[in-house]
């Protein structure tokens, strides 16, 4: 069948010919140019700016003297390094767990189709609402000995009650933890209370009939079924826990000693205390890879496994 | 044979007595004080005495006059009522040698913010759409990087920003904070519109395609009205966090007459004096957190919707 | 002209001192932008670096005196104010004159020198001792004896802050106290890592390991909370810069009456002289650039020198000038500077670098009971030979 | 079938969900072994009686009994029901196997006895080879199966069905329902099975049930309920092309439609109703006669073919007639077109008719 | 219908979803104002083939033209189309006369032709009184009704449905079916519209387009489809119930099947296979003969009746016969009872023979 030749037509010969890949979805790459701007020029280039001038002497100013892997050695064998690394890994974990655990079980329970579900959900969520400086100086004076709740629960006659988190060395991470956790709860129990009320209704019907209890339905059927929720709620979580900063420096400053300090503020304390750029950017640089570490199965799994949707 | 059924039931109903000796009928009694209803209600409310703790502190000690402070405990409320902390952290709190308090700041942040959060909710809400209907070759490659850069402190980058900026002559003006508030809220507020437009039936796309309406009055015509829910949870994420931004505003801000109240509330707070008064303080705090708190409250719903569709879904 | 000037000093009386400042440039006709940032040289030092770095400078800022803004001077965004300091005579005026040593590179001079603070202080709660029924120490050595004493009376005999300057603070000051002149200097100046290891710091370290001991039981963040300790007669001592005496001033003690002071921890009566002096970023408006200068020679002058300096509690750069009415304190303090019993600030010999490992180092040993003190030598003799 | 001592009994049942009633004083006695379908349009109550049945809603009055024991309070488990779900409601992260033996194994049943009801199970249906697999890995009729599996293992008396084939597409359908009716022939256990296909009630069903804004507004066989619908609404629900309906009046021995007056002779009336009586008669498509019965026909017209569907096995022809389109059944092999003219028959016999006022058979 | 100068011509069409291919190499030519229909099972391609048409998704290789033009690289709205979801698609935030004119705004027709337009269609359509509702306003049939006026108002040539009334309830279902023939026998436009239910194929069709797995398995009016199936897939596919099948070999006249010779005396063979040949033969349930049609049939047996489906307008006889379970379609006045003893007789001419090898029909 040749129509096309019994009717040529300059028109349609345009339309025939297949247009060039770039122009193709124009107004997309085009809407588009603010988000490429900033994945490439600001968080790439930057990190690209950040990694190459952590191979340098800068001090207080960005400067290219180059100084191999120096900034590394001494990150490495940097007593406070560690130690803010082990801090954060401290409280990733706690911080992770308990978030999740938390947020889950609230959202369980705001779920059992209780009475007052808006005002419970409104006190749970308001401290997100608050920045982290206001979030620490009042967790930092609820639990001041002097002042917060050591003294009152004394008052009241426990004149042995002891609790001094944001003093003691050995469980400081914790006094940030409540802190933290107060903070962010929140957000994460508004993300699995959405996911649990996109659960099809029949899967509980189900159990019931199967004569499966209601926490067990949650740990074994509910739970298993909510990935893409516990997958968003581990990037927003994890992005908190790498930038754990704030917090710390409004709770403890790092201290006592150095028992509560962390990556982010190693580098701010190299940076503009220490006026060792290149000391900072390594440490940064460190973060960084540890990110990307455990970023890439994410990713993999995100956009990897399913190629649409 | 179809009649036996129904003279059953005649039965069954001409026999009211006898149906109510044969036991339980109609709903099953509810004990109001049955163990899981203790159980939930009273988990409930530890936790939200929990969270509603530092408020009622806040709010407490705020007005109460500093002597009572010292010697009462936290939590009891002020036998003495007084706003004079609120007035002092409002317009007599001092930053250096400018003793008026927040209220200076305040309209600052207002500038800051309204430019930032509108347009970095309208650059999202396109990257978004982009992203889940008019994806192209490499748009995911993009997007990742993005995500990634979630993660990265904002410290971290303060110095390329700052060369960035400079180079771009844009360093020191609002133009150039607005966009570094644009910048690092791209990427969570990306993540929201994309899983929130991908959840939208591609057909309905389609459809408007096929009634010959472009990129844009797609965007415009068909999307945006459906998506209040989304825009009220990037517009709380997003003032949350310029609103209480510090970092931001204060490095990238050339005077100090127009820094963001965030920078008083630094310097009311930080400023090592004889004693902390800490009703000015916790006063200061307040007034800080209102703007935010104020949104919250009042979007309500939506809030819990919007992430229904933009992080669950995706 | 309108200058901005970024500075830390947020608290009361730093306040006041900085309103003096502005006071007289105003008297002169000109405008002063106050930048204040509060939460000390960590939050403001990266806000006045990026803006130098983004090219819009402020048109004066503060540091410390020391080495932080060698850099900014090598790279040449700093204003050259040798002219100002040849007109106003600065070299034969400042007081000890290695204030302005600190302010000068290959002989320029690049800063202007405000005040003078000294670390070396022990502030001491008569009222404390009183009531334990012992004298009140005159030196480190009685201090440390008389403590056992003070902890049996529910007392604490030192009290720190938990903040790690003020640890190795304290380090230094009784480092040059028990030490001695030489060998602190041999450290600090030299760079000696032998000297670390020597006999003379040995003992400045054990002496510091006692010390851990006497401040068992205070729980305090801040350096002003400590010193309320010692107001409130629960702990014995301090050891602080004389920057605390407005503590004790503001809640009404006199010197002598209610607290005593002991330069040099009593065992040498010499001073370090740290302090603040002020920068000016090269701008493009020779406006601006005249009114920095205008500045820089007015921060010096004799009155603005003394109501800075009264407001601030600490020493004019200006030996000069004579302060109204002084306590007993700080008299000492005068006499001292006067006699020449003085070294350079710590600070301007260690890069921030070095003071930071150093910082660290200190607050850990301090809040980590297990560490000995034999430990914390070795690596502070580390730090000491990797210092540049 | 002995309704003295039914399987389920459903009695004076009243559902409300706050002001709404969705079933009103319903009652209901199945037998044992039966199979009953509930039909009817959506929203009119199907699941919630069969949910309150199971135990998974409460009901604001009234009782349920099952095999003789009132169970209105009892838990969903301790019914001795089992119940398949229209989006089958399979737990994903499980294996086929876990799916099966997960509610056993909550409810302690021994090691062996759960192998052996779950090797019952997927032997009978046949999906012994699907046993490791994840839901996420099956076909939706190998779904279904799993599902009716789940409650096939719990070894109970009465199952309860919700739609349960409205998933799958029209082949797979067919063929689950011929497996469903074989697995009913072999267990004989009581069945209640929601729907809204017709075709799947009326091969399924020992009795159907229609229902209507929470009320039964007919039970019988499925002849019963094809044959004789008992009124209005259900004449018009059951059939597919369904009854084309015209108004008329009863005149002595004839119905006037118009432009027809359509005797009825032999229609069976149950109360014979005054001359002059409003009233509706339906007649369903197969039941127009064509071609060669036409001699039978009491009753004969000629019309003019409107618009045709060839559906395979017959043809549907629409028509002009008495002022309605009426829908005529006619062989698969017919050759009409539209706009041919042809002659149809109708016998009152077979057709229903009902007080337009009450909308009651009469 | 003359294909020398077709509606819609797809030509060499390939398209794949990375290695995925899902449509290979397809030629298909549409002529004016036929009515198309696609017909598949899940996931053949059916979807994917009306977007390329529709220009909503991009071939891999190969061209579309409609009218004449070669439109591959056209925008959907350019190409002269108006589609029709499964969804509905309707704009949500609109109101119906918004979703009607919403693509005459954006082609900025004029404002008159808009009114008279949208006033055409609604009276077609019979939504007049429903023009200022939302689609939340709606009923499901009304969605669709408003969803063809959106097509419909494009004024354009191709109309492109994707399975639009299976979100529908059975009965709705019927009745727009209806109403889309009277569509399309009043605007004669070109229709292509893709199902998988074969009642609506067989109903709506001019042509049926067969699909497996992106090719296209026969092509033909509804009766050659039905009648003469080309292929094994396209025979089983099509009615429903399906045909039964039973393996055998030909021999001469007859064809060897467990237990029976069946005779194939009146059989159109389209190429004879040679004797001992392997195939397979195909009879469909209503083409099984039972009680007066017995008389003339070729060859009878006698069954028993294994399980009886009563479907109202008639009955389907699941029985054993060589070796198979064969499906009867009965009359629904039919008494048959499981275990009934029953004869039946084939008619070959009416069955259909495939290779055994080949699976192409004989
Ligand atoms: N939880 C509920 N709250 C309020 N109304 C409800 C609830 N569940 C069901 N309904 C209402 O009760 C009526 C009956 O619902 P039901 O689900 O039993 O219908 P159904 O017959 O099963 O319909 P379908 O065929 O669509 O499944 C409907 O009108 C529905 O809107
Ligand atoms: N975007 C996509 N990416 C990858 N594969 C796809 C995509 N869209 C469809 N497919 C695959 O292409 C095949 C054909 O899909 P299509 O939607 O055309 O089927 P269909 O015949 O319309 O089925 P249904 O009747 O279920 O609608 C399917 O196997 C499907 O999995
Ligand atoms: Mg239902
Ligand atoms: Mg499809």
């Amino acid at each position: 069948m040749t129509i096309s030749d019994t009717r040529p037509d300059a028109g349609d010969r345009a339309a025939a010919r297949r247009p060039s890949r770039l122009f193709r979805n124009l107004p997309s790459k085009i809407a588009m140019l603010p988000l490429i701007f900033t994945a490439v020029v600001v968080f790439l280039g930057g990190t690209i700016w950040t990694v190459v001038y952590s191979f340098t002497k800068s001090g207080l100013l960005p400067r290219l003297s180059w100084a191999g892997l120096d900034q590394y050695e001494r990150l490495w064998s940097s007593r406070k390094w560690i130690v803010s690394i082990e801090n954060l890994a401290i409280y990733g974990f706690f911080s992770l767990i308990g978030t999740l655990v938390i947020g889950f079980t609230l959202a369980a329970l705001l779920d059992r189709k209780i009475r007052g579900e808006a005002v419970f959900r409104s006190i749970f969520l308001y401290p997100f609402a608050l920045s982290f400086i206001v979030t620490g100086l009042v967790w930092q004076w609820i639990l001041n000995p002097e002042l917060g709740l050591q003294n009152v629960v004394r008052d009241m006659g426990w004149t042995g009650f002891s609790f001094d988190p944001l003093n003691n060395p050995d469980i400081v991470m914790f006094g940030l933890l409540i802190a933290g956790l107060w903070q962010g709860t929140g957000l994460i129990m508004c993300i699995m209370l959405a996911g649990l009320r996109g659960i099809d209704e029949d899967i509980w019907k189900a159990a019931r009939v199967d004569g499966i209890g209601t926490v067990k339905t949650y740990i074994r059927v509910i739970i298993p079924m909510m990935r893409p929720v516990f997958v968003t709620s581990l990037v927003l979580i994890g992005a908190g826990i790498v930038k754990l900063y704030d917090l710390v420096v409004a709770q403890t400053s790092g201290g006592p000693g150095i028992s509560s300090e962390v990556p982010a503020k190693y580098v701010m304390t190299a940076m503009f205390g220490g006026q060792n750029l290149g000391q900072g950017f390594a440490a940064s640089t460190m973060m960084l890879v540890m990110v990307v570490i455990i970023l890439i199965p994410w990713a993999y799994l995100e956009f990897g496994g399913k190629k649409h949707g | 044979m179809a009649d036996v059924g129904i003279l059953a039931a005649t039965k069954a109903a001409e026999q009211p007595v006898a149906a109510l000796l044969d036991g339980p009928r109609g709903p099953k009694p509810v004990r109001r004080f049955s163990r899981s209803n203790i159980i939930i209600y009273g988990t409930l409310f530890v936790v939200a005495l929990y969270y509603a703790l530092p408020l009622y502190v806040m709010i407490v000690t705020s007005l109460k006059g500093m002597p009572e402070i010292r010697v009462g405990n936290i939590f009891a409320p002020p036998l003495e009522v007084t706003f004079q902390p609120w007035v002092k952290a409002w317009q007599e709190a001092c930053t250096g040698i400018n003793c008026d308090g927040l209220s200076r700041g305040f309209w600052n942040s207002f500038q800051i913010l309204i430019p930032s959060v509108i347009l970095s909710v309208a650059i999202a809400s396109v990257n978004g759409y982009a992203l889940s209907m008019w994806k192209f070759r490499g748009s995911e490659v993009f997007f990742t990087l993005l995500m990634i850069g979630a993660f990265i402190p904002y410290q971290v980058m303060l110095y390329p920003i700052v060369i960035m900026l400079r180079e771009a002559g844009l360093y020191g003006s609002l133009t150039g904070l607005v966009l570094v508030h644009v910048a690092f809220g791209m990427p969570i507020n990306t993540l929201l519109f994309r899983n929130y437009f991908a959840s939208i039936p591609e057909e309905l796309f389609k459809a408007a395609r096929v009634d010959g309406a472009g990129f844009w009055a797609i965007f415009f015509r068909i999307m945006l009205p459906m998506s209040l829910p989304i825009f009220v949870v990037a517009l709380i994420i997003q003032v949350t966090g310029i609103w209480n931004d510090f970092l931001f505003g204060v490095t990238f801000t050339s005077s100090p007459e127009r820094y963001p109240m965030t920078v008083q509330l630094n310097n009311i707070v930080n400023s090592v004096q004889g004693v902390k008064e800490y009703n000015v303080n916790m006063a200061a705090t307040l007034l800080t957190g209102l703007v935010p708190l104020v949104i919250y409250f009042a979007s309500g719903k939506l809030f819990v919707r919007g992430i229904a569709a933009g992080a669950v879904k995706g | 002209v309108d200058l901005e000037v970024m500075h830390w000093w947020t608290s009361g009386g730093e306040a006041n001192a900085v309103a003096k400042f502005a006071e007289a440039w105003t008297a002169t006709g000109n405008t002063w932008v106050d930048g204040a940032i509060a939460g000390g040289g960590d939050t403001a030092r990266p806000v006045m670096v990026s803006r130098i770095i983004g090219g819009d400078p402020p048109a004066a800022f503060q540091f410390n005196h020391g080495r932080q803004a060698e850099e900014l001077i090598e790279a040449g965004l700093l204003l050259d104010l040798t002219d100002v300091a040849e007109a106003e005579g600065w070299a034969d005026i400042v007081n000890p004159s290695s204030l302005l040593d600190a302010c000068t590179v290959d002989g320029r001079i690049y800063c202007a020198p405000v005040n003078i603070h000294s670390w070396q202080w022990m502030w001491l709660s008569n009222a404390a001792y009183e009531n334990a029924g012992l004298a009140v120490p005159t030196t480190w050595t009685e201090f440390a004896e008389s403590a056992p004493a003070l902890q049996e009376a529910g007392l604490t005999p030192l009290a720190m802050g938990g903040q790690s300057w003020q640890q190795n603070g304290a380090f230094g000051v009784m480092a040059l106290a028990l030490a001695g002149e030489e060998a602190w200097l041999s450290v600090n100046r030299d760079k000696n890592a032998e000297t670390v290891m020597g006999p003379e710091y040995t003992r400045v370290f054990e002496a510091f390991g006692a010390a851990r001991e006497f401040s068992d039981g205070l729980n305090v963040q801040d350096w002003n909370q400590a010193t309320a300790a010692v107001i409130n007669d629960t702990a014995g001592a301090q050891i602080m810069g004389d920057w605390a005496q407005g503590e004790f001033a503001m809640a009404g003690e006199v010197a002598g009456e209610d607290y005593s002071c002991l330069p040099g921890l009593g065992e040498v009566a010499i001073l370090d002289t740290g302090g603040d002096a002020f920068y000016f970023p090269k701008q493009d408006d020779p406006e601006i650039e005249a009114g920095q200068k205008e500045l820089a020679a007015m921060l010096l002058s004799p009155e603005v020198q003394v109501s800075f300096n009264s407001a601030k509690g600490s020493l004019p750069v200006r030996g000069d000038v004579d302060l109204t009415s002084v306590n007993e304190c700080t008299q000492k303090g005068l006499d001292l500077l006067a006699n020449g019993n003085i070294v350079p600030n710590g600070e301007s010999f260690l890069a921030p670098d070095t003071i930071s490992q150093l910082n660290d180092l200190m607050t850990e040993f301090w809040n980590t009971p297990a560490m000995t003190a034999a430990e914390v030598q070795e690596q502070y003799s580390d730090i000491i030979a990797s210092a540049e | 079938m002995t309704l003295l001592n039914p399987s389920v009994s459903i009695k004076n049942l009243d559902l409300s969900f706050g002001a709404v009633k969705v079933l009103q004083n319903l009652n209901l006695d199945i037998g044992d072994g039966e199979f009953l379908v509930l039909l009817g349009s959506s929203g009119c109550g199907k699941s919630t009686l069969l949910n309150v049945i199971a135990g998974l809603l409460e009901p604001t009055d009234g009782q349920v009994w099952i095999k003789g024991r009132n169970v209105t309070w009892a838990e969903p488990s301790e019914r001795g029901i089992g119940m398949v779900f229209q989006s089958y409601a399979l737990y994903p992260q499980m294996t086929v196997e876990g799916n099966l033996t997960f509610g056993l194994r909550n409810a302690k049943v021994p090691k062996a006895e759960i192998a052996k009801r779950v090797a019952r199970a997927a032997e009978i249906l046949q999906i012994e080879q699907l046993l490791k697999r994840k839901p996420g890995a099956l076909s939706g009729g190998q779904r279904q199966r799993v599902a009716i599996g789940r409650a096939l293992v719990r070894d109970v008396e009465v199952f309860l069905f919700d739609e349960p084939l409205s998933n799958l597409d029209a082949k797979l359908r067919a063929d689950l329902r011929v497996e469903l009716k074989r697995l009913h022939n072999n267990l004989k256990n009581t069945m209640i099975y929601v729907t809204h296909d017709q075709v799947e009630a009326m091969t399924l069903a020992d009795r159907i049930a229609i229902m209507k804004g929470g009320k039964i507004m007919q039970l019988g066989t499925p002849a019963e309920i094809y044959g004789k619908p008992q009124n209005l609404y259900v004449a018009d629900f059951i059939g597919s092309p369904s009854m084309t309906f015209f108004d008329g009046t009863v005149e002595g021995d004839v119905i006037r439609i118009p432009d027809h007056d359509l005797p009825l002779g032999t229609y069976e009336f149950s109360q014979r109703p005054a001359t002059g009586r409003p009233a509706i008669i339906g007649i369903r498509p197969e039941h127009v006669m064509t071609g060669d019965n036409l001699r039978s026909a009491p009753y004969t017209a000629e019309v003019t073919a409107d618009l045709v569907e060839p559906m395979g096995s017959d043809t549907l022809v629409h028509c002009a007639f008495g002022g309605q389109t009426m829908r005529v059944r006619m062989d698969g092999q017919a050759q009409v077109k539209p706009g041919d003219r042809l002659m149809i028959g109708i016998d009152p016999g077979a057709a229903s008719l009902f007080d337009k006022e009450t909308e009651a058979r009469l």
